[in-house]
């Protein structure tokens, strides 16, 4: 898996149930125009994932993004594994 | 099942807590309403929009609950926070704590308010009548277009 | 007329003077509420009774709202407080701050509290199944008989 | 007036005007089992009423009391005239 592609990783079976859920959220959603889509991108960390969606949806570093993983703040050094919901989590502002 | 720590689409009450966090050897109750304002620094609002990632917002709100009853034993604490359109003077979240003591309630409410818009994936949007922000999304933002910090 | 400064002998409600307070450029309310214990250190109260000079109270409690719109410019306060008995859990005091700002509104809440606790003619008498004092009055105390602070 | 006296003031017609209220709350309303009651006093302090009603009440010290006039807490040397309602205030304990 290169630091900057996101290739669908294809072994055994673990295509079926190597998938990443990724969710978008106010400005970012906006951007993207979904709430969430799906990766094959078992194994890479969240900084190689993040790397390919600027790729997809062009720069997002002005948003001041953090990561969750399955609901908990990340670094981006996580290594993302089947089944993980990642959340691109802009500023928050609630209050 | 009393729900303590919730992202609602519904209307919030200030009082709608008390009864869930106060105990009989409770003397003192906090509560904390954020509302939307018209008027920020001569900018007037025309409404809010706030969206959650809700499970996460709900468990955040949870684990600030936990440290504020390990910071102050006896106290006992809820957070609610509305999503969706809020018109003027609507309350986007209510915090109350209950406290057998004056002083830990006021601290733990303030405490909670200060880690809620640390960490609690929620977000707003102001609507203004010539355009909107996500805020603090973005290198463009009103000057003063926090609501209560 | 709208009350801001009052002495009742009516129940308390928590929400009671949020309407009295907030205007358009305000998006901060906190509120504190005093209710009656029940279980203070071990010690068990049947019921309180507060008596006030009225007339005095409600004067200086105006005082302290004056002082509290010096110190945090743009605030509005209210500040009610019940006298004859009262049972477990009834609210004894209402106090609502509502700013622009949050920190405003934490920190002149408590500043009200403590100089009403300082300086309001109120009076409160602790009734058990087998005594009643007026509470600070005379050498003899119950450990930890404060409600709230 | 002595200093510890709390004679009848009788200087012409001042003995109808000169009359002080003095307020009872509390612990101090359960000791003189009244909440009020006028004197006619005019021109001594409040330490000096202070005194006489000890003479009348015993001992008031352990009660720790500020004083009031018209509403407004005094001093002990605050000179009390005419019309005047003076308040003992024991510890206060609303909230």
């Amino acid at each position: 898996m290169g630091k900057y592609g996101l290739a669908i990783k294809i072994i055994n079976q673990k295509v079926v149930n190597g998938m990443i859920k990724v969710l978008y959220f106010a400005s970012i959603k906006d951007l993207t125009e979904k709430t969430e889509e799906e990766f094959h991108v078992e194994g890479i960390t969240v900084r190689e994932l993040y790397e390919q969606l600027k790729k997809n949806y062009g720069s997002l570093d002005q948003y001041g993004l953090r990561f969750a993983v399955n609901e908990e703040f990340v670094t981006e050094d996580e290594i993302l594994k089947s089944g993980d919901i990642v959340a691109l989590i802009p500023p928050v502002s609630g209050g | 099942m009393v729900k303590k720590f919730e992202i609602t689409d519904q209307p919030l009450e200030e009082r709608r807590d008390t009864d869930k966090v106060l105990n009989s050897s409770h003397g003192a109750v906090t509560t904390f309403t954020g509302h939307v304002r018209e008027w920020t620094n001569g900018l007037r609002t025309e409404y809010l929009s706030f969206e959650a990632y809700t499970s996460m917002a709900e468990k955040k709100m949870e684990e600030i609950g936990e440290e504020v009853k390990q910071k102050w034993k006896g106290c006992d604490i809820a957070i609610a926070h509305r999503v969706g359109l809020l018109n003027i003077s609507d309350i986007a979240v209510v915090v109350t704590v209950s406290s057998p003591h004056r002083k830990a309630a006021y601290e733990a409410n303030e405490y909670a308010m200060e880690r809620l818009k640390q960490d609690v994936p929620i977000w707003k949007k102001e609507i203004w009548d010539n355009g909107e922000v996500w805020v603090g999304h973005q290198n463009y933002k009103p000057k003063g277009s926090e609501r209560n910090d």
